[in-house]
């Protein structure tokens, strides 16, 4: 996670946020499923909710691109020199707010006309894909290797630890733009788009996984002591036993809580790789892409800054908005 | 304790107690309608579950509440002459830690990880003596260290929480509530973290304590030994409401509330062979957002409705003179449940 | 075998971000950009035809301003066409280009000679009688044994890497001589080609008749070097003055700055003006910010010359009074594509249906349209060389238009009739050859040729694109890139390009791997031929035969929309370097 | 205590060793397996055998990977010379090479470069502390007001803004739109103070509302944590004031975790504000990393990578021993 763009090294969402002061309210509704307590919760939560729905819309838009892009926009790689201004030879677009119209609902990009809304579109298919495959993949060695050491302690756990350290304290974006930089561009014939949405995948998760891992580490070793673990190991039950029916469906939740919070978090990291030029190789369309194209050009044609930003914003704003909310409604130490 | 005489009022007294938190799950009646008072140098142990509103009281009284936005406390808390629900918070503030002080459950958690534990007892002593040096505050934090029973007070002066242990550390948190010489003294579960062998001797001090300052005591715990042991009056908390109270010996030898029969049930006893399993009360504890209409014991007694009364909606009052309860069966059902079927097996 | 294009200031850097737009131009057509100004007074595009603001006023303090630092202040390291250009300012050669617009900038002429060299009847040898008098920046005096050091230590390659490579495939002959730093002669100036009878003599032998000699000897690797002040490697941190400034100072990466050079006699130089009391060179790390400064006349020229930033390109060409202070002259570059023998462009109808589906004008509104990144490009040959003909359009791209039906019917004969696979090779640094290679591969789809695009790592060029060997192996069919002549002759520009006898396993500039025995036996007429109409005549053949091959195909004739400040005297553009002659320049308020 | 401080020093120096030989292997393996040499690299312009030969002898580049990297550690510590016959150069320690395509040293390169990312990340980090810290803990001390909301929702905002879009769009409107502040052009503060200062506000601005963003909503939820803890409630209960309480006993123990962090983050920055440092054009370590990554140049990336994991590892350290003298557990355990 803290491949993150210039954010901050922590994990701000480990901090609980359990209040004491509602101690007698988790009392009170004690007796409920968890399940239950944080589904009504969620619901309660209005601006979850719409974080959800805003995610739910871009996951839409994102499957539907081909068939949005033909009813109201142009092909990605389409050049309209006609929407354009030649004639003074600034190549920028025509019309006020970066060429907006009808014709082009996002307006066009500057010296080549291609449509800003078919190309926002198509990058949210490569965004969404990379943040939600990452974040599965971080999630899953997180937890395979989290558990592990937690699980098994001894020199597995000193080892995972300080691997987990190691990564952590290591110049991680600067490592992320050097390997992709370098990585083949195209493999098993996916084509260079999928081939490096495949690429980012595998670095964005690797470079992730450690946070899960810390965090299902933390909590399997806490698990592990409690009484309900002690009493099935007394009862001789064995370790697989333990760990698929007695420790997973106690991590499920944080699980379930980081992994929603990180997809936001690889989604700027993907903007960032993006932008520094070792992302999605043009000319597929990325947001991060689209922003760093717009730096020679934002000064005089704001909107085709102002879009793929404000796009990057608002579809960030809306993972974290919800996974706020989940981490609330779930919050184990609410429990 | 009548109302309306003339004499001086009790040293404190609650009446008609409710204290609410506004959660976003809903109203949390954490207390309702608690009333009862206590005279100096007297113990009153308070019993219950968790959740029973027991803490909730005791954080009432000392206006712990009042930095939470989310609490709301009506009623009255007169501690001598002084209503305390209406006071002021300065007002309150400087009552808390001198007239009153409070000992807490986990002495550990209590105290902060980063000072010393003698700076905590001077930081204590000074508020209230604003005036004195740093240096005389430091002697009578000593000297308290030393009352309570801490061997080698000035080196353990400088020492952490965590330093100290289990007991040591309970007698700090003794030495430093009872600094300012506090006239009420709320201890809530003082025990509960501690080994059993540890546990009388803190009693112990709290009972010696008590004597040399003649101070009032309110025991909270959900052991009725410590009660048996301690207390003069006894009051039962179910649901945040005061289901039955009385002298503690008149409570333990003739208890009117199933719910109390219940804890009694569960009390471990020395004097007694050890049973198969306790007997604890069935069930968990009401949901303080919609507590059952009437007694909010009733879904788990399991004498409701002997009398044939289904109905249970009609709030039982706390009748009675001295030994109070609050139930829908008549008293001498009761009884006649408590000496048949109740008894036989405690 | 070293040939390599002159790296353009921004082009250089690349910043990844595409801060800075590689090769920016304007201008309407060809030379005429509309600059008649013969008054000397200054409107667009007056400097490069005319001298703007003709003075002999002395004085003031000449504010230069770069995005870029110089690759290296050491005259035999240097390769960027700014720093060729400010070394006039400190490093004379025997022979330097003459100082004027147009045309008559493409002369060289004596510089530390003080005359024509004679050369013997057989065109072998080259005699250069030095002027008297001249002396360095701290009084010794300027030997012809200087120039000859100067000119050895462009062997040395292992110790002062980076410059241009010309003068050993000419002068070194099988002598295998391995520069002054391991030569065991004593006074090591023992390579054979070159003597010194004397000290103001240096007579040059050469193996076979070279006719664009004088242009190497023009470079500022060719000038003289005093071996005693000569440090190796870190002689680029206090280069020696044999010209009118000398170093003061030299902050890497910050700034530059030059004062005069008190051993300099005017007398001795019919060259350089001379006219600023000191020179500044400012080097800063954000191109818009110079822009602004340009604008506001607080920096009086970017010696990057590479073009203004899109913010400040709108501002000019929307402000007639800016833009009267601009120009926008060709910089000698062309932007095009090779396409190599991979598979199916081994074909020269599969070529050509490359060449007519190409959308002229998206490729030039991409580069920064008909303004900002230059003119369509119809031929090779860019027309600041002799022998360029701007009519010369043999696939009539000027109309701007793709041609699909011409190219469905290359298809159809190039055996491919519903299109085929390419691969488009771009260097990832260049942000404007990227963006060459989207709006190619989309106007390619038009006509069926489904092209995909691999960015390769431009800081190894050389070793990638530059290798037929690599670009075999990954099918690169066609490979963006731009080109710019070293000396500004055909022969110059256009060997790299198409002699067969330049591939070169690493470095290859000809790309496409022209080998046509036609071509380079006119590269042989052209080299023997003295007659500069004659050879013009030559290379206008060979440019035709390129073309006719389809082995290249032309983006734009690159431009720059350059802004100088009003207060500058003496601005003309050097057609040599396609950006103003730094040298000339003066400033009018003695400021 | 001090065995404490000698395992971590030691443990430290593995870390960094760790790193410099992982990113020296990575940056070795890449030029052999994309199949260009080092000495191509270095050489840029030229192809001449000859000169290619001088570069691989003078560098080394045909001795085993060990071997390099032996002497590359050689160089940090004592200092190296490079020499293949006549042309030798002596590169002094810390001697981290020279640069593939500038051809300068490499120290004196990133020397210059770490004053522009300290100036950026110091003076963003005084912002972001003050910021985040106060609003952090008025939002946990009024938790559910209106400015506790108005400063989560502005938190969640900055959180959610990629600083290479916050970064344009504030110069798009204060530099360009509204003029109010200069084109950033980096000076150093020895040089022109004035300069410097306008040159950094709006990346100071930038960066510091990233980690205020998160600083605040990290200081909420630890000081609502500490809020709640029972030794506050003994505080209180002792009768002391709001303020000390506050003050005194909750945000000691509030702000632990975020020394923790800023530390952390500091050290992370220090490593190179990468993003920052490009959309403002600052000519500091990650500019310098970014730059050096696109042509190559392995010995400024290893450098910078250094640099980085030094920042970062001797952040761990401070926040180690600094911990250690905040909380007294940790000391004394």
């Amino acid at each position: 996670m803290s491949l993150g763009p210039e954010a901050s090294v922590t994990d701000e969402k480990t901090a609980p946020t359990a209040d004491a002061a509602d101690r007698p309210g988790e009392q009170a509704i004690a007796g409920r499923s968890l399940k239950q307590i944080a589904w009504r919760r969620l619901k309660k939560d209005k601006v979850a909710i719409a974080g959800a729905c805003v995610v739910i819309f871009l996951i839409v838009v994102a499957i539907l691109a081909p068939l949005l892009i033909k009813l109201l926009g142009h092909p990605i790689d389409e050049y309209h020199n006609d929407a354009l201004d030649t004639e003074l030879g600034t190549g920028l677009p025509k019309g006020a707010l970066g060429g907006m119209s009808w014709e082009y609902l996002l307006g066009v990009e500057p010296q080549t006309g291609r449509d800003i809304f078919s190309r926002i579109i198509y990058g949210a298919q490569t965004t969404l894909t990379v943040a939600f495959l990452s974040a599965f993949l971080s999630t899953l060695f997180g937890t395979i290797f989290g558990l592990a050491a937690g699980f098994l302690g001894g020199w597995v756990d000193s080892v995972i630890s300080r691997i987990m350290d190691f990564l952590l304290a290591f110049p991680q974006l600067l490592f992320a733009i050097a390997l992709l930089s370098v990585l083949p561009d195209e493999f098993f014939g996916l084509g260079p788009r999928w081939s490096r949405v495949g690429v980012l995948i595998g670095v964005i998760g690797f470079f992730g996984w450690p946070y899960i891992g810390r965090i299902v580490r933390g909590q399997t070793l806490s698990l592990r002591e409690r009484e309900f673990v002690e009493a099935s190991r007394s009862l001789g039950a064995r370790s697989g036993r333990i760990l698929f029916r007695e420790l997973l469906p106690n991590l499920a939740a944080p699980i379930l809580v980081y992994t929603t919070l990180i997809i936001p978090t690889n989604i700027l990291t993907e903007a960032a790789l993006s932008f520094l030029g070792v992302g999605i190789p043009p000319p597929n369309p990325s947001w991060g892409g689209m922003l760093s194209d717009a730096v020679q050009f934002y000064r005089i044609d704001p909107m085709y800054m102002i879009i793929p930003g404000s796009v990057i914003f608002i579809t960030v704003l809306a993972f974290n908005l919800f996974g706020d909310g989940l981490r609330d409604a779930l919050d184990p130490k609410a429990r | 304790m009548s109302i309306g005489a003339t004499n001086a009022r009790p040293f404190l007294e609650i009446k008609d107690l409710a204290v609410r938190f506004e959660t976003d799950d809903g109203i949390v009646q954490a207390v309702s309608g608690s009333t009862f008072s206590l005279e100096a140098g007297q113990t009153l142990g308070i019993v219950g579950e968790s959740g029973s509103g027991k803490s909730v009281t005791s954080l009432a009284i000392l206006g712990l509440h009042r930095t939470r936005s989310n609490a709301k406390v009506s009623g009255e808390i007169w501690l001598e002459d002084q209503e305390l629900v209406t006071a002021t918070d300065e007002d309150v503030r400087k009552l808390r830690g001198g007239k009153m002080a409070m000992i807490f459950q986990d002495p550990l958690s209590a105290m902060h990880p980063y000072f010393t534990v003698g700076s905590q007892i001077v930081e204590a002593y000074r508020v209230h003596h604003p005036g004195v040096n740093k240096k005389v505050a430091r002697e009578r934090a000593i000297d308290m260290l030393a009352r309570v029973g801490i061997p080698q007070p000035e080196r353990r002066f400088n020492d952490y929480g965590h330093q100290f242990s289990g007991g040591m550390r309970q007698r700090a948190m003794i030495a430093m509530a009872l600094v300012n010489d506090p006239k009420l003294l709320i201890a809530d579960e003082p025990t509960t973290a501690l080994d059993v062998t540890v546990q009388a001797q803190i009693l112990d001090l709290i009972r010696d304590l008590q004597e040399e300052f003649h101070s009032a005591v309110i025991m909270i715990t959900h052991d009725l030994g410590v009660v048996a042991e301690l207390a003069d009056d006894v009051l039962v908390m179910y649901g945040g409401k005061v289901i039955e109270k009385g002298a503690a010996l008149e409570v333990f030898q003739n208890p009117q509330h199933p719910y109390t029969w219940g804890l009694l049930g569960s009390m471990p006893r020395l004097d007694r062979e050890v049973r198969e399993r306790l007997n604890p009360v069935k069930g968990s504890p009401p949901s303080l957002i919609n507590l059952p209409d009437g007694c909010a014991f009733h879904p788990r007694c399991p004498y409701a409705g002997r009398n044939g009364n289904r109905s249970f909606t009609e709030v039982p009052e706390l009748r009675g003179d001295a030994h109070k309860v609050a139930c829908h069966l008549p008293s001498e059902d009761r009884n006649k449940i408590f000496q048949e079927e109740v008894l036989p097996n405690l | 075998m070293a040939r390599k294009t002159r790296v353009l200031a921004a082009s250089g850097v690349a910043l990844a971000l595409g801060l800075t737009t590689a090769a920016c131009g304007g201008g309407s057509d060809d030379d005429d950009n509309g600059g008649t100004a013969s008054n000397g007074k200054s409107e667009f595009g007056a400097a490069i035809t005319s001298v703007v603001n003709p003075s002999t006023t002395k004085g003031g303090t000449l504010n230069l301003w770069s995005s870029q630092d110089a690759d290296s202040w050491d005259p035999a390291r240097g390769y960027y066409a700014f720093v060729w250009n400010l070394n006039r300012l400190y490093t004379r050669k025997l022979v330097d280009y003459a100082a004027a617009p147009g045309k008559d900038g493409l002369k060289v002429v004596p510089d530390l000679a003080e005359a024509e060299p004679t050369i013997s009847a057989d065109k072998l040898t080259y005699t250069f009688k030095l002027r008297s008098g001249l002396k360095w920046d701290d009084g010794a005096p300027i030997t012809s044994k200087d120039v000859k050091y100067g000119v050895e230590r462009v062997w040395a390659t292992d110790v002062i890497s980076g410059g241009p490579y010309y003068l050993p495939n000419v002068l070194d002959q099988g002598q295998n001589y391995k520069g002054p730093y391991k030569d065991t002669a004593p006074d090591k100036l023992g390579l054979k080609s070159v003597t010194t009878p004397d000290d103001s003599t240096i007579i040059f032998k050469l193996a076979k008749p070279y006719s664009d000699f004088l242009y190497l000897l023009a470079m500022p690797g060719s000038g003289p070097v005093p071996q005693k002040r000569d440090t190796g490697a870190q002689y680029g941190q206090k280069p020696a003055a044999s010209g009118p400034y000398m170093f003061k100072s030299i902050a890497p990466g910050k700034s530059v700055s030059w004062v005069r050079n008190p051993n300099w006699d005017p007398a001795s130089d019919p060259i350089r003006k001379a006219l600023p009391e000191a020179i500044n060179l400012t080097i800063t790390t954000n191109a818009d910010d110079l822009d602004n400064r340009l604008l506001a006349g607080t920096a009086d020229l970017d010696v990057g010359q590479t073009g203004v930033q899109a913010a400040a390109r709108t501002k000019l060409l929307t402000d007639n009074n800016l833009k009267a202070n601009a120009d926008a002259p060709n910089t000698g570059f062309l932007r095009f594509a090779d396409m190599t023998p991979v598979a199916p462009l081994n074909n020269i109808e599969c070529r050509k249906a490359v060449i007519y589906a190409a959308d002229p004008t998206s490729i030039q509104t991409a580069r920064g349209g008909p303004y900002a990144g230059g003119d369509i490009g119809t031929s090779i040959l860019p027309p600041n060389i002799a022998g360029s003909d701007t009519n010369y359009d043999p696939y009539n791209r000027k109309q701007g238009k793709p041609q699909l039906d011409k190219a469905k019917e290359a298809l159809t004969k190039c055996g491919q009739p519903n299109g085929f696979n390419v691969k488009i090779a771009a260097r990832n640094n260049r942000a404007a050859e990227v963006k060459t290679a989207e709006a190619l591969q989309a106007s390619l789809k038009a006509a069926g040729i489904t092209a995909s695009i691999d960015q390769y790592d431009g800081a190894q060029d050389s070793a990638i694109g530059g290798s037929p060997e690599i670009v075999k192996q990954r099918g690169y069919g066609i490979i963006i890139t731009g080109w710019g002549a070293d000396y500004p002759s055909g022969a110059g520009y256009m060997q790299p390009l198409a002699d067969s006898r330049f591939i070169t396993k690493n470095g290859n500039f000809n790309r496409s791997e022209i080998k046509d025995p036609a071509i380079d036996k006119l590269f042989d007429d052209a080299a023997g031929e003295t007659d500069p109409a004659k050879a013009a005549e030559i290379y206008k053949q060979i440019n035709q035969k390129v073309m006719d091959g389809a082995y290249v195909l032309p983006f734009v004739v690159d431009k720059a929309l350059n802004y100088r400040n009003p207060r500058l005297t003496n601005a003309y553009v050097h057609e040599s370097f396609g950006m103003l002659d730094f040298q000339a320049l003066g400033v009018s308020d003695g400021k | 205590m001090l065995s404490y401080i000698v395992r971590r020093v030691f443990n430290a120096i593995i870390t960094l060793l760790v790193v410099t030989a992982v990113t020296f292997g990575i940056f070795f393996a890449i030029p052999k397996a994309i199949g260009t040499d080092p000495a191509l690299l270095y050489i840029g312009k030229q192809s001449d055998p000859a000169a290619i030969e001088g570069i691989r002898q003078k560098m080394g580049f045909d001795d085993p990977i060990y071997v390099q990297y032996g002497n590359f550690l050689k160089g940090i510590v004592a200092g190296r010379e490079y020499s293949n016959g006549p042309d030798v150069t002596d590169c002094p320690a810390p001697c981290l090479g020279y640069s593939f395509s500038t051809d300068q040293e490499v120290t004196p390169l990133l020397l210059e470069d770490i004053p522009v990312t300290l100036s950026l990340a110091l003076g963003a980090a005084v912002l972001w502390l003050i910021i985040g810290i106060s609003f952090g803990v008025v939002s946990a001390l009024r938790r559910g007001s209106f400015v506790d909301r108005a400063a989560m929702t502005t938190a969640l905002a900055g959180v959610s803004l990629p600083v290479y879009f916050t970064g344009l769009l504030s110069s798009a409107i204060f530099v360009y739109a509204l003029g109010w502040l200069p084109e950033s052009n980096y000076k150093p503060f020895t040089e022109d103070p004035g300069q410097w200062f306008t040159s950094l506000i709006l990346p100071w601005i930038t960066l510091a509302f990233l980690f205020a963003a998160t600083y605040a909503r990290l200081t909420r939820a630890n000081m609502l944590e500490t809020l709640g803890e029972d030794y506050v409630r003994t505080a209180r209960a002792k009768g002391l004031t709001e303020r000390v309480v506050i003050g005194k006993h909750a945000l000691r123990s509030g702000l632990t975790p975020i020394v923790t962090i800023f530390g952390l983050d500091l050290g992370a920055l220090l490593g190179g504000a990468v993003l920052t440092e490009n959309v403002f054009n600052l000519r500091g370590l990650g500019y310098q990393a970014l730059n050096a990554i696109r042509q190559n140049d392995l010995p400024v990336i290893l450098g910078v990578t250094l640099i980085a994991a030094f920042f970062i590892v001797f952040a761990n350290l401070i926040v180690d021993l600094v911990y250690g003298w905040i909380d007294p557990r940790v000391r004394l355990a």
